[in-house]
């Protein structure tokens, strides 16, 4: 196969593919966390890890997320790079304390003293009917904590070239991924590589309206830019990619062109990080706005096993069309 | 600790028929899940049944349960109606948690049923506080706490022994170590698996017993129970083991068909059955009607689910915050004579 | 002591006295968390109680942050009406898996079966020259969480008023008690007793701006505005009281009034709670502001020992005032 | 456990000054507190120095230090120098953390000390997690983690008890048991104040060391740091008293007087130095000579931290993400030629 042939891949095997990458690239990589190796990862993330790298690269932690995250950012300080994953996002809130006190705090703390080149890779989202305690969308709000980084690949590409350079940063990284996504399927380079982890990106060019999305929201975005695209609004599509630093530079260049914004989160309203970017879009392009800024989240409740109470919990694609032909006055 | 219990033959028949109920009802899930009727997690108790069935025997109607995500077995025999499980796992409106909570979060306030909870380790803290709101209000219950092996390496379960042997709070813990926590096998994630250590190292008197013998859990129940009545918190590891995978989504391949196979030879229900058989309380009459009447609750469960209503989208904000008492549907159920409420906390 | 009469009363003081009387009126209410009993409680809250109300009632835990909230919640599904004190903010980090997938949640999952009538007290803030783990401000971050409501008494009044009707309700009520306002001293009615948990309350009246400010920097907000006074310059002060649900009609009516508003809160500044009232002033105000809404919140770091680099990492009066000055034209 | 190592006139002197120099800095410490030259919270480690002195002893440069907001003494003894902790609780640039951290934060890369964690058993999980990157990187070091016992109840105190004890990590956790946590007795929290049975649910060697005899502690921190870098992590209750309040806040109503002066009795200092004086091995002019070089190091630290800068307020958010290598304060005062590394790691 040349370097530059295309291969189909999903999500799922392309964060394999940078995990096995990495793993051979550099000794001091290991894998850790509940399920990673018997059982090859609850989504099936690292099937066959194990046989090729072994339990102590491939390491099966304890039901116990305040201590191996905390292992992680110690053996992180100690010399070696973990990747240390925990299951799904709802789990974390058992290890923030770790997160927030040790992960975040000691370069500061320390006077700069220490490096923390951690990765903690989580799942996040809901759409899979597993109920309230499942289905958390907690990576905006995480996006709070100075001394973390925040990554959220909704592409292929991002699924496999983020965790290069997130394990290349001496600062601890959280990558979220979406449990939505883990089968979406594409053509990927056979040789794809480390991507950018600061800039957010625009995924659809437009000229009326920017759709601000990240994560599980961005197809969301995506679909309801073609469904506008079909009155002839031309919507901008720009995905974060990166939670925290925010990249709002790009926010801000895209609603100057575009004068009015939606942005699309799967986390609960309030105190959203749709909250965080429409202030900054008022602090910084107020002026430049021809209507105010609107926000289409998730319905600020635990969510509903139900399918239908589940779907009416998120935000859907139907939602951000009816937002933006309001806004554009294209709704009667 | 294995007391066993008198084994007569009305008693040996209804702890076979509660097993039964358990294990017939999720045969059905299995199917229902194939057929897309029940989604989102769903995990079995099949195999693990005589641990519910055996240590509800020792509880009374005024005591408190906690359990886990892998909960059907122990809401069907606390006495919450199976129409109102499978309900729930329909989703539906007249589910015990109103369809909001699915498989994993079953919760009945009837038969003080406190869910149902799907982070590992979650529910110990919870039990804790409902035996302490009993024992500050001078109400001599107990509270059963059920959780997995898995749970014991979380630190809520060392704080919650630590808090129920310090306070003496009437807490049964029931661990149902069924030897793997998801794909991983007990030795690979305890230092030491002798989980009744653990215990002593709060005070806290506890027994491992035979989770596949339904009377030997019983007798240790009743044990327990008695002692935790009296102000003192008890730990029992009852050794088990599941048959089917983990979750619908597990393919299973962390262990051996072989093992599996083991296993199954100490199938609770058919080690029952033989027992009975053995000593001549059970005919093949009785099996063959014992099968007829929980083939007829699962049967009609499943109509009434599937008669259920799915709640108004509109609706989809309430109970994010406490509304004013209206009829629980569980309420509703207990209404309408549901007559599985007795006989399940007899 | 006539009913009328005035009392001379320190935070402190007023918030022991709410739980005495609560003691006293419910034999269900009882106060448990970290060395509230024989120590005191950390900030001396709880001084003498243990005297008065014995170990039952007064009950010491153990350092189970975790267990101990949960227990908490239990208590409350059991019957009791349980004051959980989490010495302090920083601490519920180890609690939040309770607090979000059970306190926040049950009522909800069970399909509202079953209320959670508990109320969790923390101490929040910094200020003291604490650093980095001991100073954290999270209540406006925790407000993200749809089944808490959240309170912050700034005043004496609501110190001694809120935990009756927090007690009262049915839900898990949070009630964030600033460090640096225990020794504030005043008068209160020797009958005060509980007030609303519902409404923002406007703490000076004002025409040129809208000044939000909530639990510990409604007395920067306050010394703002009588600084902008002397300028001319009639700042309007808005406590927010309550963090959850938001009471946010009190803020667009003010802001409907004034036309221009600043955020003033000690959480760092992304994701902080300014930007979910900027968002909403966003959507609900946009065609009233003469000017775009502006936060003065914390530096985004964790917050440093040194007096100096503390204080400036803090919102101040002086930076209000700026930021006023800057969006009326008045700075030049 | 009390393998006493041998008591010569040299250690046991070397022994003593080390615990004097933690007594008589602290004791300044409190003087500065009073001045306004140090704020924040201020832990002290008075009655204590036997614990951080002893186990010190058993450790070498390559390894490794966690400790809690009760760390001066830690810090000192392990030879970070007097210089740099006490300009850091000044909060000046040239302290240990940059004046970042303050007296709860102390660190500092040259001697492998990482803190200086003001969360109660927040510094368990790091320790475990340098052990394992020591382990994986095929380094024969020890990681001594210090704790107070409160943090036994902490949920992470479990869960890293089991995951050292099961991947067999070298940590050598020793749990400083001065019978308080805060103003909470022992008794009041913990249901098994017996701390050692806890490690044995870990299956994890443990004993419990008279705190107070710095002999005893040194004899089986050498053990103890033996078998760890064997390949088993090891658990020891080191059982001591603080003679001060929890912190300068704190007015220590919750015991008595009596107590106090009991436990008073047992000062590590005075223990010592009449021991040596008995066996002939200190004489007047020698303790003479210890304290005026003790008072001699701690005047230098106050001088040292008094000329100290602060950091520039434009320099705020410096330090929230890594910067590329600097000199670290530390660094610097290591190139200066600290002279107390080399006697502190001995
Ligand atoms: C805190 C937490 N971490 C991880 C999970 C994912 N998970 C669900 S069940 C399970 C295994 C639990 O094993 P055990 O406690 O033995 O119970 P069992 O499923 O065997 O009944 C895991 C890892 C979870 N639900 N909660
Ligand atoms: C998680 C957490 N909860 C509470 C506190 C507040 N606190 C600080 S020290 C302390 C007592 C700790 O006692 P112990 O572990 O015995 O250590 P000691 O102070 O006696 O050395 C408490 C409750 C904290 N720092 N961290
Ligand atoms: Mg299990
Ligand atoms: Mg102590």
């Amino acid at each position: 196969m040349s370097a530059s042939a295309m291969v189909t891949v999903t999500y799922r095997e392309a964060i394999r593919a940078a995990i096995r990458e990495a793993l051979v690239a550099d000794e001091r990589v290991f894998l850790m966390g509940e399920d990673v190796g018997a059982y090859g990862g609850c989504f099936g993330v690292s099937k066959g890890l194990l046989d090729e790298f072994g339990p102590e690269r491939i390491r099966d932690a304890p039901l116990s997320e305040s201590a191996f995250v905390g292992a992680g950012i110690g053996a992180a300080m100690g010399g070696m790079r973990p990747i240390v994953e925990v299951m799904t996002v709802n789990f974390c809130l058992l290890a923030l304390d770790q997160i927030i006190d040790n992960a975040a705090t000691i370069t500061h703390m320390s006077g700069g003293q220490f490096a923390i080149p951690l990765v903690i890779r989580m799942t996040t989202g809901a759409g899979r009917q597993v109920a309230a305690q499942h289905s958390h969308s907690l990576e905006g709000w995480l996006a709070h904590i100075p001394g973390l980084k925040l990554l959220a690949p909704a592409t292929l590409k991002d699924a496999r070239g983020m965790l290069a350079p997130a394990l290349a940063d001496p600062n601890p990284v959280l990558i979220f991924e979406h449990g939505s996504l883990y089968n979406m399927e594409g053509e990927l380079p056979a040789d794809a590589g480390g991507c950018d982890i600061e800039r957010a990106a625009i995924r659809r060019p437009g000229t009326h309206v920017t759709l601000v999305a990240y994560g599980g929201t961005l197809a969301t975005a995506l679909v309801a830019a073609e469904e506008l695209a079909a009155d002839g609004i031309e919507a901008e599509v720009l995905d974060l990619r990166v939670l925290r630093p925010l990249d709002d530079s790009a926010v801000i260049e895209s609603v100057t062109r575009t004068h009015r914004a939606v942005i699309v989160d799967e986390g609960w309203r309030s105190g959203s990080l749709a909250a965080e970017v429409s202030a900054r879009i008022m602090e910084q392009a107020f002026y430049e706005l021809d209507a105010p800024v609107a926000r289409v989240c998730s319905a600020e409740v635990p969510m509903p096993y139900p399918h239908h109470l589940e779907q009416a919990a998120l935000p859907q694609a139907g939602t951000v069309v009816a937002e933006v032909r309001r806004m554009t006055g294209a709704d009667g | 600790m294995t007391v066993a219990p008198r084994l007569d033959r009305d008693h040996g028949q209804h702890l076979l028929h509660q097993m039964l109920r358990v294990r017939r009802f999720e045969e059905k899930c299995v199917e229902l899940y194939s057929a897309a009727k029940i989604r989102g997690f769903m995990h079995l108790y099949i195999g693990e049944e005589a641990v519910a069935v055996g240590i509800m025997e020792a509880l009374e109607p005024k005591d408190a349960i906690v359990a886990t995500y892998r909960e059907h077995g122990h809401a069907l025999v606390r006495g919450v109606s199976a129409d109102a499980v499978m309900a729930e796992m329909y989703g539906k409106v007249e589910g015990c948690s109103r369809g909001r909570g699915g498989s994993m979060h079953l919760f009945d306030a009837a038969t003080r049923f406190y869910g149902g909870n799907a982070i590992v380790g979650g529910g110990l803290p919870l039990a804790v506080g409902l035996a302490l709101a009993d024992k500050l209000q001078g109400r001599e219950c107990v509270t059963a706490c059920f959780f997995g092996d898995g749970a014991v390496a979380e630190g809520e379960f060392h704080e919650s022994m630590n808090l129920a042997a310090l306070w003496r709070l009437p807490v049964l813990f029931c661990c149902e170590n069924n030897l793997y926590a998801m794909g991983t096998a007990i030795e690979r994630y305890e230092s030491e698996t002798d989980l009744a250590l653990k215990a002593a190292s709060y005070e806290m008197p506890a027994w491992t017993v035979d989770g596949m013998d339904v009377m030997a859990v019983e007798g240790a129940a009743r044990k327990a129970a008695a002692e935790v009545r009296g102000g003192m918190p008890c730990f029992l590891e009852l050794r088990t083991y599941r048959f089917r995978a983990h979750s619908m989504y597990d393919p299973d391949l962390y262990r051996s068909k072989e093992e599996i196979e083991r296993w199954k030879q100490h199938d609770p229900i058919a080690a029952l059955t033989a027992q009975l058989q053995e000593a001549g309380l059970l005919s093949a009459g009785d099996i063959e009607e014992l099968e007829r009447s929980v083939a007829e609750e699962v049967e009609a469960a499943i109509a009434f689910a599937e008669a259920g209503t799915l709640e108004p989208v509109e609706d989809l904000e309430r109970f994010v915050y406490w509304e004013p008492p209206l009829p629980t549907p569980a309420e509703e159920v207990a209404a309408g004579g549901d007559s599985t409420d007795e006989s399940a906390t007899a």
